[in-house]
């Protein structure tokens, strides 16, 4: 069942990030990008993590990728040009990228047994709740590092209003 | 937390909340100036927290001491403290930097807000260099010093020239400090510490773990960043042309104090045997670079480049001292750092005033300002008579202990002759900075002074100068003062050698009274 | 019962593809989108490694890293918008201010 | 007196340094030189309170230590005074003909600019030169040396607008700093092989080691004869006094002539201890001694400026103190040098007189009969002339026939003895020739200046000293000042009292064989002590009072010859001698002072000066120095030209490089893992 639930989801967001690659047209990458984050909400939600694949959904799915969804219309993006860049990018680059893939997958494999597996529902073997287990933590030991993300998405927003005002 | 434990964090951040101050600040009129004024005065006043509450102490230990982790893994600590040493040099550069400022009253007139955050800056990497006990934390201020000093240089340099002085600078500085880095972390890769008193420690009781071999390099990694930033002969490629390019302000603590505090702190704290090892090379280029200094700055027609050889002369008699290793030699040298602070100061002080009214450091265009300038030739003198380490002024002291001890040091096997090489300083540097006193003031008006106006000292000019004249005499007659809180270190070096007996053993006369032989037979 | 090595190389193909995404696209909103990307295969292993250690704090770690992405998307969609509005494209071939 | 008042006696010139010094260019010139005056007569006042007390109560010493002014692990040295006879002497010496010096600068220097400027100077002289006399350690003394260097500097270069006075004045500071070297380097081995400075410590040292010969106590003694050299113009640093007689006149008066000169003398008698422990060092002492006084006396014959004479004479005379010490007459050396000081100072003053009196003209060629138009001058100069004719019964003759005395009954070494007491008692002869030169040059013969036009030829020296306007209501005297005129009486009662020492000086110094009972000399036993009574001993047994009164009379014969050959060829026939020798190539060496400016010149500055540029400025510098810079840069850029390919400025190559970098790192860290495995 848990098995059946990663390889579906799994597969899903592969799917998501491949057709990402492949459209050539932003709002198409922008909305395999969201099957993508789905897809990984659900796969949180398997590690026991409820309130991360909630909040996945809402700020990513929600928030970050309805702002790009904007941007592209503001825009009006058009379909990707074909120029040819950095022949650094594909020559070195995709056979680096090949090589972490490989290499990382190899190691995962190597080390399948020391890392354990994953219980579906209730993971952190704890009386109380994901949710409540987060909050506590967030809002005792790391009160401080919370106060001050405020301060950043604060200054983020100023900083996107300084960016995007139009040239006086 | 009481004050004393703070005071260092004080002195060192106060420049650093000025500078944001200042940025903030808008760039019109005196306003710069006057804030930059005001924050250098404030911790100018911080600085003399330090002697007012000093606490003799013994070699190795630390006043005013805070010791607090900052990065768990690596062991790094926020660990600060001064000893004698570095608690003189604290208040020179306290008291160096609102006269830099005042010299750069009306010198710098454009971009004023740039120079005085900049200036700022690289008081706060000097100050923090001198209390940092950390070797990480001392890295940190150590690079930071390269920074705003480089921008000041290559924005504010005085000719088309300054581009490339600012680089070569930069790279004869940053280089070096790369070795350094490697340096630092091959040592803490074998101890897992940083702390400097700790590495003092291990370093005493030979528990720093490495093969001679590779402590040696260790040390001279540290020994040539050390070295270039004196700088010591013949690693002075930069010195010529920064001087020559930097305004007033940054060329009085362009060369000297940071080089020559940290070889003493760190190449003879960390590395007490491999100094050994290599001090009679460090004695004879001291002694040579005496010389050699002096030789080139009476050759030269500039001001600025005579002064800047005259810095290396005066450097390597430090240098020349510190390597003897002898009680002397090492007070004396350490004497002499400040005294160069305020020597070298005063002079680059004063060309500085007549660069603002002349318009040239050229000596050939100079001449006979004497009758027109009789302030300021006065201070003029005086400061060359300073320089030239003419008795009762400060340079005397530490000349003379400093070649007194070249005379007696156990490295040397040429002791002797490096010491004669050493003392002919004395001839030569009277001579170019009485040839340069008298091409500039004596004689006719030159071609530059009859065109302009002759104004002397204002009344800020006049603050500037008066206490580094008032030093000189005070440093002069009443060096116990100073050197009382250096005797520690001086000794701790000193006694890590081997200095030899005294050749022929002192009959035991009461002190200091004359008594005439046979006196009374008459 | 599903290994956690294969939660982890899920979140190592979702980079490369990331990486790859990054590498390959020109359009300067799609690029972006490819960090996004790669921000969420960290995320994965940092919940797979929580859920392995039985600790919280991988999770709330993922939980600030949103925090920040949301404000890096922000920004970075305005500088978006701004350099559009000067050089009228959004390939990053063309745009090259860090050659001179 | 209470030994701290000692400290007072150099203070208070200082302060008036200060204040002449920083408030002077605002005082009316009385008020400067009343500060300056008031603050040299206290002084002198307390010496004399000085030797009424030491004399009263019979002590030989007194001593006064302050607190320490350097110490350092294992060494310190004190501020210290200690007063012991020979000081006395010159503190005598220094605030007497300092005080009348000053009196008489007050009236010489009246026109100048820059008075105030003059009497800082000299009173700052003042102050290191008895810091000098009165320092109990080599450090304290050496700050005084220096010091009055300084001093000399800067009145020498007094008039610096003049190129010539301002190069005089870098020269003399040079010159004497290449003594101080050799001072400097005898304090270093000092303080090696004895630990300390203080003259106790080291001579108590030395003489509880009798036997420490030689050796190491050569070595200082010599270095310590190279600052000797140095500060008492001694060959073959003699160059710098005659260039330094750019000064003032009573700057040459005293600084040139009576006090800092002797500055040498002084510290070879102080350091007795050690010199006699050096027969070397001691027979090179009397050789360079008998050797500057002839060399110099030769130049002084064919000078024709006034002062350069005089300079001359003093470095001869300075000689012949040098000579004294060398074979081990300390006190008699010290005799020369005082009432060198009253004559010497005595003849600068009226030379400053006549100078004065004529408007500024040095050169002899334009002088003559003038001794009907300065009376007073021409009877003191008279004075000091025959004083240092070593004529009797002036004071000049007692202390110079003192020292070839001891030359000649020279004991250690015997044959050298003889010999520089033939050189010495040349020089005498040719002392006595060109003083009466000068005397009848000046004073006696037809007016050879143009009275009309007095001061004319030194328009640009008086542009300086001679200020336009005389309204600032000065001494009638001074009104007539383009004719030949007398000096003012602050002048001449300096001038009067020094004609006096001059002439009764000696009387103190008469030694056993004239009738005498040489007071002088008992009065320095206690400091010399070691050293006279066991020559005095040996003297007194070989060489009797006959001796010494034979060798007396031959040296005033001597002197009596040397005036009577002036005599003929200045009074009776002058040119003749001109006439005969002027053209000759001995005359032409001499006239030209042997070329010993000129071949320093040649044979160490140039050589240096161009060493340095060729070697040092363009090859070192240039090409070793920054030649590694440009080397470094050179290697720099070729790596960079390489590395700046990749820095295409295109974000996906950089992501590319990204890429692998981190794909490198990943496998490294991999493989290292696995291999530990």
């Amino acid at each position: 069942m848990a098995l059946a639930l990663f390889i579906i989801f799994g597969v899903l967001c592969v799917a998501g990030a491949l057709n990402l690659l492949f459209q050539r047209h932003p709002i198409n990458s922008a909305l395999s990008l969201v099957v993508v984050m789905m897809a990984l909400a659900v796969i949180y939600w398997t590690l026991g993590a409820e309130f991360l694949a909630a909040a996945q959904v809402i700020v990513y799915s929600g928030a970050i990728m309805v702002l790009f969804t904007f941007v592209i219309m503001l825009l009006n993006a058009g379909e990707e040009e074909r120029t040819t860049g950095s022949k650094a990018a594909y020559f070195v680059g995709i056979p680096g990228v090949a090589g972490i893939i490989a290499l990382l997958t190899y190691i995962f494999l190597h080390e399948k047994a020391a890392l354990g597996y994953a219980r579906l529902g209730g993971s952190l073997d704890t009386a109380t709740s994901n949710i409540s287990e987060i909050s506590r933590v967030l809002f005792t030991d790391l009160l401080l590092p919370f106060e001050v993300t405020s301060i950043l998405i604060l200054v983020a927003i100023l900083g996107a209003v300084v960016l995007a005002r139009r040239e006086q | 937390m009481h004050l004393d434990q703070s005071i260092l964090s004080l002195i060192v951040f106060t420049p650093l909340v000025g500078a944001v101050v200042l940025a903030l600040l808008p760039d019109r009129g005196k306003l710069q100036p006057a804030a930059a004024l005001i924050v250098t005065l404030l911790t100018f006043l911080f600085t003399l927290h330090l002697p007012a509450h000093w606490h003799s102490i013994p070699a190795g230990t630390y006043n005013f001491e805070l010791d607090r982790v900052w990065i768990a893994s690596p062991n790094i600590h926020y660990h600060v403290g001064v000893d004698g040493l570095s608690m003189w040099l604290l208040v020179l550069s306290g008291l160096l930097a609102p006269l830099g400022v005042l010299a750069s009253w009306n010198a710098i007139a454009s971009r004023r807000k740039l120079f005085y955050t900049l200036f700022l800056l690289q008081q706060v990497s000097m100050l923090g260099v001198f209390v940092s006990l950390d070797l990480f934390l001392y890295y940190a201020f150590w690079e930071m010093a390269l920074v705003p000093m480089t921008i000041l240089i290559a924005t504010f340099g005085r000719t088309d020239n300054r581009r490339r002085a600012a680089l070569k600078y930069f790279l004869y500085a940053f280089i070096p400090s790369a070795l350094l880095l490697v340096g630092m972390l091959w040592i803490y890769n074998g101890t897992h510490t940083f702390d400097v008193p700790t590495l003092t420690y291990l370093a005493a009781t030979h528990q720093i773990p490495g093969s001679a071999q590779a402590l040696w390099l260790a040390s001279l990694a540290f020994l040539i960043a050390f070295a270039v930033k004196v700088p010591v002969f013949p690693l002075h490629g930069w010195l010529s042309e920064g001087i020559q390019e930097a305004p007033t302000a940054a060329v009085m603590v362009l060369a000297g104090k940071l080089g020559l505090y940290s070889i003493l702190r760190f190449s003879f704290g960390i590395f007490p045997e491999q100094s050994h090892r290599i001090a009679p090379l460090m004695i004879a280029l001291g002694a040579i670079g005496i010389v050699y200094g002096a030789l080139l700055a009476y050759l030269q027609n500039d001001l600025k480049k005579l002064a800047a050889y005259s810095t290396l002369g005066h450097l390597s008699f430090i240098t020349l001292g510190i390597f003897t290793f002898t009680a002397m030699g090492v007070d004396g040298g350490m004497y002499q750092i400040l005294n160069h602070g305020i020597s070298g100061g005063a002079l680059f002080l004063l060309m500085g005033l007549l660069y603002e009214r002349y318009g040239t450091y050229d000596m050939r265009a100079l001449g006979g300002l004497a009758k027109v300038l009789p302030w300021i030739v006065t201070m003029f003198v005086i400061t060359a008579l300073s320089n030239v380490g003419l008795p009762m002024l400060n340079s005397f002291v530490g000349e003379f202990l400093i070649l007194a001890g070249s005379m007696r040091t156990a490295f040397s096997a040429h002791a002797v002759l490096w010491c004669v090489i050493a003392t002919t300083g004395v001839i030569l540097s009277a001579a170019y900075l009485l040839s340069m006193i008298q091409r500039v003031f004596y004689g006719a008006l030159g071609t530059r002074s009859r065109e302009v106006q002759p104004i002397d000292l204002n009344l800020r000019e006049h603050v500037t100068l008066w206490p580094l004249m008032i030093l000189f005499l005070a440093m002069g007659i009443g060096s116990t003062y100073w050197m009382r809180s250096l005797h520690p270190l001086a000794t701790a070096y000193s006694s890590a050698a081997d200095v030899p007996p005294l050749k022929n053993p002192i009959v035991h006369v009461e002190a200091e009274t004359y008594v005439p032989v046979n006196g009374g037979q008459r | 019962m599903v290994p956690i090595a294969y939660y982890l190389i899920l979140a190592a193909v979702l980079f490369s593809i990331g990486i790859g995404s990054f590498l390959i696209k020109r359009n300067i909103i799609t690029i972006f989108m490819s960090i996004e990307l790669m921000l969420n295969a960290v995320n994965l292993t940092f919940v797979a490694f929580a859920h392995q250690w039985k600790l919280i704090h991988g999770q709330i770690f993922v939980f600030f890293v949103m925090v920040v992405a949301a404000a890096e998307a922000a920004v970075g969609l305005a500088i978006i918008i701004a350099i559009f509005r000067t050089r009228q494209t959004l390939n990053v071939d063309n745009i090259n201010l860090m050659k001179n | 007196m209470n030994p701290n008042y000692l400290w007072l006696i150099p203070v208070l010139p200082f302060a008036g340094f200060l204040i002449n010094g920083t408030l002077g260019r605002k005082l009316a010139r009385p008020a400067v030189a009343g500060i300056a005056l008031l603050f040299t007569a206290i002084p002198a006042l307390l010496v004399a309170w000085l030797w009424s007390t030491m004399l009263s109560t019979g002590a030989l010493t007194m001593s006064v230590t302050s607190r320490s002014w350097i110490t350092v692990p294992g060494f310190h040295v004190n501020f210290a005074f200690a007063v012991d006879h020979l000081t006395l002497i010159m503190l005598a010496v220094v605030t007497g003909v300092g005080f009348l010096i000053h009196i008489y600068s007050a009236g010489y220097m009246a026109h100048e600019e820059g008075y105030w400027r003059f009497f800082a100077y000299l009173n700052l002289f003042m102050f290191f030169m008895l810091v000098l006399v009165l320092a109990a350690n080599f450090l304290l003394l050496f700050v005084g040396w220096e010091g009055v260097g300084l001093a000399s500097y800067l009145l020498i270069g007094f008039y610096f607008t003049k190129d010539s006075a301002a190069n005089a004045g870098k020269k003399a500071f040079v010159v004497n700093r290449i003594g101080d070297f050799g001072f400097l380097l005898a304090m270093f081995l000092i303080i090696a092989h004895f630990g300390s400075l203080s003259f106790g410590d080291v001579f108590a040292a030395v003489n509880a080691h009798p036997a420490w010969q030689g050796g190491f106590l050569t070595a200082i003694a010599l270095l310590l004869l190279v600052g000797a050299a140095g500060k008492s113009a001694q060959l073959p640093l003699y160059v710098w006094l005659p260039d330094a007689m750019e000064g003032p006149t009573p700057v040459s008066a005293l600084i040139h002539a009576a006090t800092m000169v002797t500055a040498g003398v002084y510290m070879v008698c102080r350091t007795h201890v050690i010199f006699d422990r050096s027969p070397l060092a001691l027979s090179v002492v009397a050789i360079i001694g008998a050797a500057t006084a002839i060399f110099a006396a030769t130049i002084g014959m064919v000078q024709h400026d006034i002062k350069r004479v005089l300079a001359y004479s003093t470095v001869s005379q300075l000689g012949y103190m040098f000579l004294g010490c060398g074979v081990a007459a300390y006190s008699a050396a010290v005799f020369h040098l005082m009432t060198h000081a009253f004559f010497k100072a005595l003849l600068f003053l009226a030379a400053g007189s006549v100078i004065h009196a004529l408007s500024g003209e040095q050169d002899m060629r334009l002088m003559g009969g003038l001794k009907k138009r300065i009376p007073v001058t021409y009877w003191t100069m008279t004075a000091g002339v025959i004083a240092i004719a070593g004529i009797p019964p002036l004071a000049g003759f007692f202390s110079k026939d003192e020292i070839l005395y001891r030359t000649f009954a020279f004991e250690a070494n015997p044959m050298l003895g003889k010999l520089l007491w033939a050189v010495g008692l040349l020089t005498a002869g040719l002392t006595s020739f060109y003083m009466f030169r000068l005397w009848y040059k000046t004073f006696a013969g037809e007016e050879r200046f143009d009275e009309a036009h007095l001061g004319q030829a030194h328009a640009v020296v008086h542009a300086d000293e001679h200020p336009a306007g005389h309204d600032e209501g000065q001494d009638t005297s001074h009104q007539g000042h383009h004719g030949v005129h007398e000096s003012p009486w602050i002048m001449l009662a300096p001038l009067c009292i020094l004609a006096l020492l001059s002439i009764i000086g000696g009387w103190i110094g008469i030694p056993q064989a004239l009738g005498g009972s040489n007071h002088f000399e008992h009065f320095l036993d206690p400091v010399f002590a070691a050293t006279t009574h066991a020559e005095n001993a040996v003297n007194a047994d070989q060489v009797s009072h006959s001796m010494e009164l034979v060798l007396a009379a031959v040296s005033v014969l001597v002197a009596l010859i040397g005036w009577f050959v002036a005599r003929i060829f200045y009074l009776k026939k002058p040119g003749t001698l001109g006439a005969r020798f002027g053209n000759s190539a001995l005359y032409k060496l001499v006239a030209n002072k042997y070329w010993v400016d000129e071949a320093y010149d040649a044979t160490i500055v140039q050589p240096t000066v161009i060493g340095s540029r060729i070697l040092l400025w363009g090859f070192v510098e240039n090409v070793l120095v920054n030649g590694s810079g440009f080397v470094s840069a050179a290697i720099t850029r070729l790596f960079a030209s390489v590395t700046r390919k990749m820095q295409s400025g295109n974000i996906r190559s950089y992501a590319g490089w990204l890429a692998v970098g981190a794909a490198i790192i990943l496998i490294a860290m991999t493989a290292s893992a696995l291999h530990i495995h």
